[in-house]
């Protein structure tokens, strides 16, 4: 086959893509890279100056937030992690057929309404005179109504809810890799089921696990209805503060400083995640 | 089941507590959300005063329905405009860079393999925000050195439109090309040996092949545009998108005339999730 | 042509519209904002995008100096003598750049208390919400309003400190200060009317700092909330209308402005947005309902008592938005 | 047998809803022997092993090993090792943590663990692998590695199923060898499975041909090849050449036998006390027909017949002719001797052939 | 042969990289025929028929199909059809669809393809089901459409690679026969790659042994069999005892060789023309091999010995004894005879052997 018509052919394929990579990706972070250099030193005037980064360095307040965002989206990675494998074990190891299908279209479920609508839904079912502290006064749990939002733990609640389906897809679709006979061979040379789940099951879903932890943890740290929407007077999200620079502070410099330091901290931990379990990012994702 | 690893009832019947559990607390919001549609209170939130339809067919003003909310309707059109648009390029896209990955070999690939890759972890108000800048920069040099406007670089539907599709896009290359790695191209071989063209073998039978990953990839990008917010807000012009507009309402005044919405979102992706599945087969 | 409007809820009620496009021919397409985002969506589209805007007074001369986003109104086109004089005047005053005005008068109101008087009866002043009669049944915003608020409750007046930082930043500290104090008493900050309205009315919150509309809109619910003007004195704003540098449909803008501001019309606004306009006249067709609770929060002292919003130098949100994060991020 | 068996089923059964998969098998492999279950797919093989490795729960009948009852006693503990159709090798441990695995299950201790996979790793002939990956070795290797993993732990008895399914074809041969080899050397009891009859018959000790959830014949692989005790295993172990026929006469053993094609052939009864007027399947193995150019040569043998050369399958050593009948115009197969007579032999060629009435055997046919 | 040859390939090559994968490959194809390329796994094979296809270009040498020169010609105008090894049937296309596909390429109207698709699909036995899905054939039934599917276009020139690789062991024996039929019925030229011997010797008019990228013999699957011209094809075709032995003194024709072990052999040249001194590798067929319990039966053959019985591997009529040679301990592999003679023996059991000079083949030895 005629090699310059190929080549050809192959440049044609790869426009599409250098288009949308160069202009939507790396050309807007370039340009936010360079307008988080500009210091606003007067109305209308600019230099070039690191002061942007230094203002975050400088104000714990900022490192402070962006700690506390890090911190909270590990730990809900963590407990979605820890309560979606039961759940994606159970998909894919002990239904069939039908059942299986119906149960992993479920956990589509709260992909079918956005963000917005479940947030919604978790603020009417966790206020202070909401469905969840009625009902448990009318079961006579509660001698009063409680205040379930506004807190951290209903930032969490939310945070799992909405990374769930992130995290149990690519668990079910490693574990449904796993051949039933590995289990069953892993038995019959007598493992115990914990050591099997040790031994075999975790280190096969591996990529399954590192790839949903990332999507879970990026999907978290960027997250900002939630944290607003659900969080209360303490709830500090670094997405609030890039949303409030630019917003209601018209202060895009600032704006863009944070946001490429949002970026490149959580490439750094995701980059040392990876490092951490052994994954690349090429292996786990692009399946 | 792996019918061989006898397990005892107890632990049987609490695991399967545990997922019935599970599955209840992914539908609890949602089955809120629906459920207040039906209150016949101007707030949606307990009590609960009674059963109406009127916020769905309501025609007065503090009680109006969906179905007469001009702003609302219009936002859903918006939406679907920009939904079509997002996953009609990501699915043309998708679809060239599956060739490209699946089918070649060059210089970069793994590299461009992983910048394609980024956009998924890259949070949605970075990308809208890194867009927004660029784009604006862009006019604004355009426009000073032309005196023209370049409308097309501000926010409104064009900038929505690219900034959903530019995520949105690698979910549909995955798509696609998890399918297309599992075509064998010796279909395509065949093709040509009984006469076919190169892009008549492609046409015939590859494309073919591919068509449910395209129909499955059209659909999640359907959703994910239609659910998308964080990208959006960043991006929104004159035109808001339905999310944008609900949240206007969250923050000004909701009736449970967003409960309505919510549940015709919920019934709409419900068959569209059920089509997707069907059409994989 | 398609008037594209960057406004507030209830600005443009669907039957005003509705009214409007009959009688003009023109399309109008509503966008609800408040004033951040408005000035930030304006910036970032230079000024483009919409062919109205309704900021408020204080945010027109500063983001103009600033970033240029809005064009001067020709006045020639405005129907000034549907305007109540004194209010037009003042507005063309505080929006004026280089000799040329921005904006006309449209909605004015205050932010002040509003208090479930049945259980926080002795809600009287900014500084009241910092009471430990009431802690955790209080909110208010975060935001500029609630800086200056405080800063009048304890005795101070920011809009003098307006032209010198220092000054400025002085009384900003003190504020954050007894704002971070006070945050124990906070059960959450409320960011949407109808979040206040909802706290309010279910008896989460019974004392906040809010518009006066929303207290007067719960009262037809519940008797016992109200709004309350503040000793220190209600704040008082203008929302206006500005032209955004690149609107495409001016003569729509014109036709909306002298359409909204007949009496008859602006009645039809202040019932749907609770607030009273600056039309001439425009209060004789309102609700005397609405009218009676009006009077009952604003006796003529507090009316004298209304501290009026001016301009906003450019500059001064960087130093409020620090404080404002600071006691966001205070525990 | 003196000794205990090592495996011993007592009317085992499985159902699967309405679906009988195993009905009512009953036997017992003593010590040290090379047991296979040879069947047609979906015979019930796979259940069958599965329920002694315990993965599967018996519907009824018991299932004992070394005398002992296994009924409740769960896969992990039980006395038995499995090596899976796929092998199922750990892709990600090496394949010294492969083979030490049960060990560790055990709780031995590490320098043990080491000591005991390398010697079994040798004893396959895989000695100095123990660090690589599974995936650096090749078919055969993978499958000593699989049996090892088991061996290491002293099973009473080892179950494979189809572990030659996957492998190419000349590897298949040459497993097929090594396995007994193993077997001998490790002097454990094998329960085999697999629905190919050459590894089957070149194997085991005893093989128990398996249909329809029954044991037809359990027996050596002569007993099966030479005195089939049923139909069914007539046609699977082996070739030959079927005909119907009607019982003309019914001697004591031997019957005078008509084809529906109108031939007369002489046979002996397989066992079923046929009677005259039934109709039979009968059976002729290709290499029991004898070949000559002459008539004579085959005139003195019970069954004769003539007809002319159709096709030679050459294959070396097992070539076939297949001829056809004149009386009949029916095919049939004949293999080739392996002298030079037959070489130059080519099609339309006239052939007179024939066969000894006990190698004619007779089976009841099924009404209708 | 008067005719042009169907296909020839004149020193093709082809090189991947540094790697020749087909090295200067000459031959030609008459009409008609059945020819075979045999070879181990990864000697070329497929890359030859790709390039035949116009899959893959020639790095060197020409390929004429018809006395027409291929080489500028896009596959898809190249006279040649091919049948895949996984078929590579349209999964989403109905049955006639697929067989109508060239057809419809090349213009021809419906009304005809439907004609033609029917007649080809009751040429193959397949008649009435142009539109079933595809899916709901069995194995045999799409090796049959695939075929069709190319037939319909009456190609030069079919070429299959390993078509029956992907089927299970009963349906392979049954679609060697059938696909013999098939090819002599369209009497179209066959191209046919396999790397199991028994495929290549069952169906084929010429064999081509392929190894390394060149073909070592071309010939009819007799010529191969008895008559390999190198050790490669000696002992990839059929199977055979090996030894290395040294010429000690060399006649006309025949040798006396020493082996290794230090046993006289009597054999004769491969046509290698070996003198005094070389080294040889050593040939002889199991089934060229005599036993016999008594030393007298044997003791006039060239080449005699004494051993005993290691194992048996019995396999019905192509069982075989594996003997310990006492003279030198080695194994030794010999085809039972079809007679029931030798079928009490067992291990342990003394035994004769022998066999004829002329049945053991010699070859030089690479040096080293
Ligand atoms: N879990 C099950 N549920 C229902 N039927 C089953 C189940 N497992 C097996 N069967 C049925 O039982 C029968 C025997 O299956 P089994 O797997 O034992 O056959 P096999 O002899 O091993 O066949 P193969 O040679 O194809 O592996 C089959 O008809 C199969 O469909
Ligand atoms: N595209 C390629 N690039 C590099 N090497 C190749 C390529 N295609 C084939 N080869 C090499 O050329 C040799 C011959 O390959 P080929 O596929 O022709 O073998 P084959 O005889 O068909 O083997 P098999 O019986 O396993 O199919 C192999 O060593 C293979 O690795
Ligand atoms: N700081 C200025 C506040 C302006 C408020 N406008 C409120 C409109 C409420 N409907
Ligand atoms: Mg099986
Ligand atoms: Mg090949």
């Amino acid at each position: 086959m005629a090699s310059d018509k190929s080549r050809l052919g192959l440049i044609l394929l790869m426009a599409p893509l250098a288009i949308w990579l160069m202009t939507l990706i790396v050309l807007p972070h370039v340009g936010m890279f360079l307008v988080s250099l500009q210091e606003k030193v007067g109305i209308r005037q600019y230099e070039t100056s690191l002061a942007n980064y230094a203002v975050f360095f400088n104000e714990p307040l900022y490192w402070n937030t962006f700690a506390r965002t890090a911190y909270m989206s590990i730990t809900a990675t963590v407990l979605t992690l820890l309560i979606g494998f039961p759940v994606a074990y159970y998909i894919a190891k002990l239904t069939r057929g039908r059942t299986k299908t119906t149960l992993f279209l479920m956990c589509l479920i709260p992909f079918w309404v956005s963000e917005l609508v479940r947030t919604f839904g978790w603020m009417i079912l966790l206020r202070e005179t909401g469905v969840l502290s009625s009902f448990l006064q009318y079961i006579g749990v509660l001698a009063g109504p409680v205040e379930f939002l506004y807190n951290d733990a209903a930032i969490m609640t939310g945070l799992v809810y909405t990374s769930m389906l992130f995290m149990v897809v690519p668990l079910v679709t490693t574990l449904d890799s796993l051949d039933d006979s590995l289990i069953e061979a892993g038995y019959d040379l007598g493992g115990s089921s914990f050591s099997i789940l040790r031994e075999i099951v975790i280190p096969h879903a591996m990529p399954g696990i590192v790839s949903g932890c990332i999507v879970v943890f990026m999907l978290s740290l960027g997250n900002y209805l939630t944290p607003i929407l659900l969080g209360g007077k303490d709830s500090l999200w670094f997405t609030g503060l890039i949303y409030d620079q630019f917003i209601t502070r018209f202060n895009w410099e600032l704006g863009s400083a944070f946001g490429f330091l949002l970026l490149g901290l959580s490439s750094l931990i995701v980059f040392l995640a990876l490092k951490l379990s052994g994954q690349s990012l090429g292996k786990t994702m692009g399946r | 089941m792996i019918t061989g690893i006898p397990q005892s009832s107890g632990f049987k019947w609490t695991y399967r507590a545990y997922v019935t559990l599970f599955f209840f607390y992914l539908a609890l919001p949602l089955i809120t959300v629906c459920v207040f549609a039906f209150n016949d209170s101007v707030f949606p939130s307990l009590p609960w005063d009674g059963f109406t339809w009127d916020w769905f067919f309501g025609t007065e003003a503090p009680r109006l329905g969906v179905f007469h909310e001009r702003p609302i309707l219009r936002s859903i059109g918006t939406s679907a405009f920009v939904a079509v648009w997002v996953s009609g390029l990501a699915v043309l896209v998708g679809t060239c860079n599956a060739f490209l990955f699946v089918r070649h070999d060059f210089a970069g690939k793994d590299f461009l393999y992983i910048l394609m890759l980024l956009p998924l972890i890259i949070p949605g108000i970075i990308l809208g925000i890194s867009i927004l800048v660029f784009s604006s920069s862009i006019a604004n040099t355009l426009e000073e050195a032309t005196g023209l406007w370049f409308d097309g670089l501000r926010p409104g539907l064009i900038l929505v439109i690219l900034g959903q599709f530019s995520f949105i896009t690698t979910f549909a290359t995955l798509v696609i090309s998890a399918r297309l790695q599992k075509f064998d191209t010796s279909l395509e071989e065949a093709a040509l040996n009984l006469g076919a063209t190169k892009w008549g073998a492609i046409r015939q039978v590859t494309l073919p092949f591919l068509l449910p990953a395209m129909i499955a990839a059209a659909v999640v990008a359907v959703l994910m545009s239609f659910e998308n917010f964080n990208t959006t807000l960043m991006l929104v012009g004159s035109d808001a998108p339905l999310t944008v507009t609900m949240f206007d309402r969250l923050k000004q005044g909701s009736t449970p005339v967003l409960n309505a919405v919510s549940l015709l979102l919920i019934v709409v992706s419900a068959i569209l999730g059920l089509a997707s599945l069907l059409s994989r087969r | 042509d398609t008037l594209r409007l960057l406004t507030w809820g209830g600005y443009a009620p669907e039957d005003v519209v509705a009214k409007f496009e009959a009688e003009t021919g023109h399309t109008v397409e509503v966008t609800k904002s408040n004033n951040e985002e408005m000035v930030a969506k304006l910036r970032a589209t230079n000024g483009g995008g919409f062919d109205l805007a309704q900021p408020s007074q204080d945010r027109i001369a500063g983001a103009q100096a600033e970033f240029g986003i809005y064009k001067p109104l020709d006045m020639s086109k405005i129907d000034t003598s549907l305007f109540i004089p004194s209010m037009l005047e003042a507005t063309k005053g505080n929006t004026m750049v280089d000799g040329e005005v921005y904006g006309v008068p449209h909605v004015w109101g205050t932010s002040g208390l509003v208090v479930n008087t049945a259980m926080a009866g002795q809600v009287q002043d900014y500084m009241d919400l910092c009471d430990p009669s009431v802690a955790g049944k209080v909110s208010y915003r975060l935001k500029r309003p609630t800086l200056i608020g405080f800063a009048f409750s304890m005795g101070m007046d920011p809009f003098a400190a307006y032209a010198d930082a220092d000054a400025y930043q002085a009384i900003l500290d003190k504020v954050e200060a007894q704002l971070i104090d006070c945050k124990s008493n906070v059960k959450t900050y409320w960011g949407g009317g109808d979040e206040i309205k909802n706290l309010l009315r279910s008896g989460e919150v019974t004392a906040s700092m809010a518009w006066d509309t929303g207290g007067w809109q719960l009262n037809d619910d519940n008797a016992d909330i109200t709004f309350v003007a503040p000793k220190a004195g209600a704040l008082g704003w203008i929302d206006t209308f500005a032209m955004p540098a690149r609107g495409r449909a001016d003569d729509a803008a014109y036709a909306w402005i002298n359409f909204v501001m007949q009496p008859e019309i602006a009645a039809m606004i202040t019932t749907a947005a609770g607030n009273f306009t600056a039309s001439q006249g425009g209060d004789a067709g309102v609700d005397d309902a609405l009218k009676a609770k009006y009077q009952a929060s604003f006796p003529q002292e507090a009316i004298d008592n209304i501290k009026w919003y001016p301009a906003v130098p450019a500059g001064l949100e960087a130093l409020e938005g620090a404080t404002l994060d600071r006691i966001n991020a205070a525990k | 047998m003196p000794d205990t068996a090592d495996l011993e089923c007592r009317a085992i059964s499985k159902s699967f809803d309405d679906f009988q998969a195993v009905k009512e098998v009953s036997f017992d492999v003593p010590p040290g022997t090379f047991f296979s279950i040879l069947g047609p797919s979906g015979c019930g093989k796979t259940t069958l092993l599965r329920m002694i490795a315990g993965f599967q729960a018996p519907s009824g009948g018991d299932l004992l090993i070394k005398g002992k009852s296994m009924l409740n006693v769960p896969p992990n503990k039980r006395p038995v090792s499995m090596v899976f159709q796929h092998l199922a090798l750990f892709p990600m441990m090496s394949i010294g943590a492969n083979v030490g695995f049960g060990l560790r299950q055990r709780g031995v201790n590490k320098v043990d663990i080491k000591k005991q996979v390398e010697r079994v790793l040798e004893r396959v002939g895989l000695g100095g692998v123990a660090d690589r990956p599974v995936d650096s070795l090749s078919g055969g290797q993978k499958q000593r590695v699989a049996i090892a993993r088991c061996m290491v732990l002293e099973p009473d008895v080892l179950l494979l199923d189809e572990p030659l399914g996957a492998l190419d074809l000349k590897l298949r041969e040459h497993m097929k060898i090594e396995l007994k080899k193993l077997q001998s050397e490790f002097n454990t009891t094998f329960v085999y499975i697999t629905h190919d009859q050459s590894e089957a018959l070149v194997m085991s000790d005893q093989i128990a041909v398996m249909n329809h959830g029954v044991f037809e014949q359990v027996g050596t692989a002569r007993d099966l090849y030479y005195h089939p005790s049923t139909a069914f295993v007539a046609g699977f172990v082996g070739e030959a050449n079927k005909y119907q026929a009607k019982v003309q006469v019914a001697g004591a053993g031997s019957l005078q036998l008509l084809t529906r094609d109108g031939v007369a052939l002489q046979g002996v009864d397989a066992g079923e006390g046929l009677k005259e007027g039934d109709m039979t399947q009968v059976f002729v193995r290709p290499e029991a027909v004898r070949l000559s150019r002459r008539q004579e040569d085959v005139g003195n043998l019970g069954n004769t017949g003539n007809g002319t050369v159709e096709s030679v399958l050459f294959n070396g050593a097992n070539s076939q002719l297949i001829l056809r009948d004149s009386a009949t115009g029916s095919e049939m197969s004949v293999a080739l001797p392996q002298t030079s007579e037959f070489r130059d032999l080519s099609k339309g060629d006239p052939i007179f052939f024939g066969w000894e009435p006990d190698q004619t055997r007779c089976y009841r046919q099924a009404a209708g």
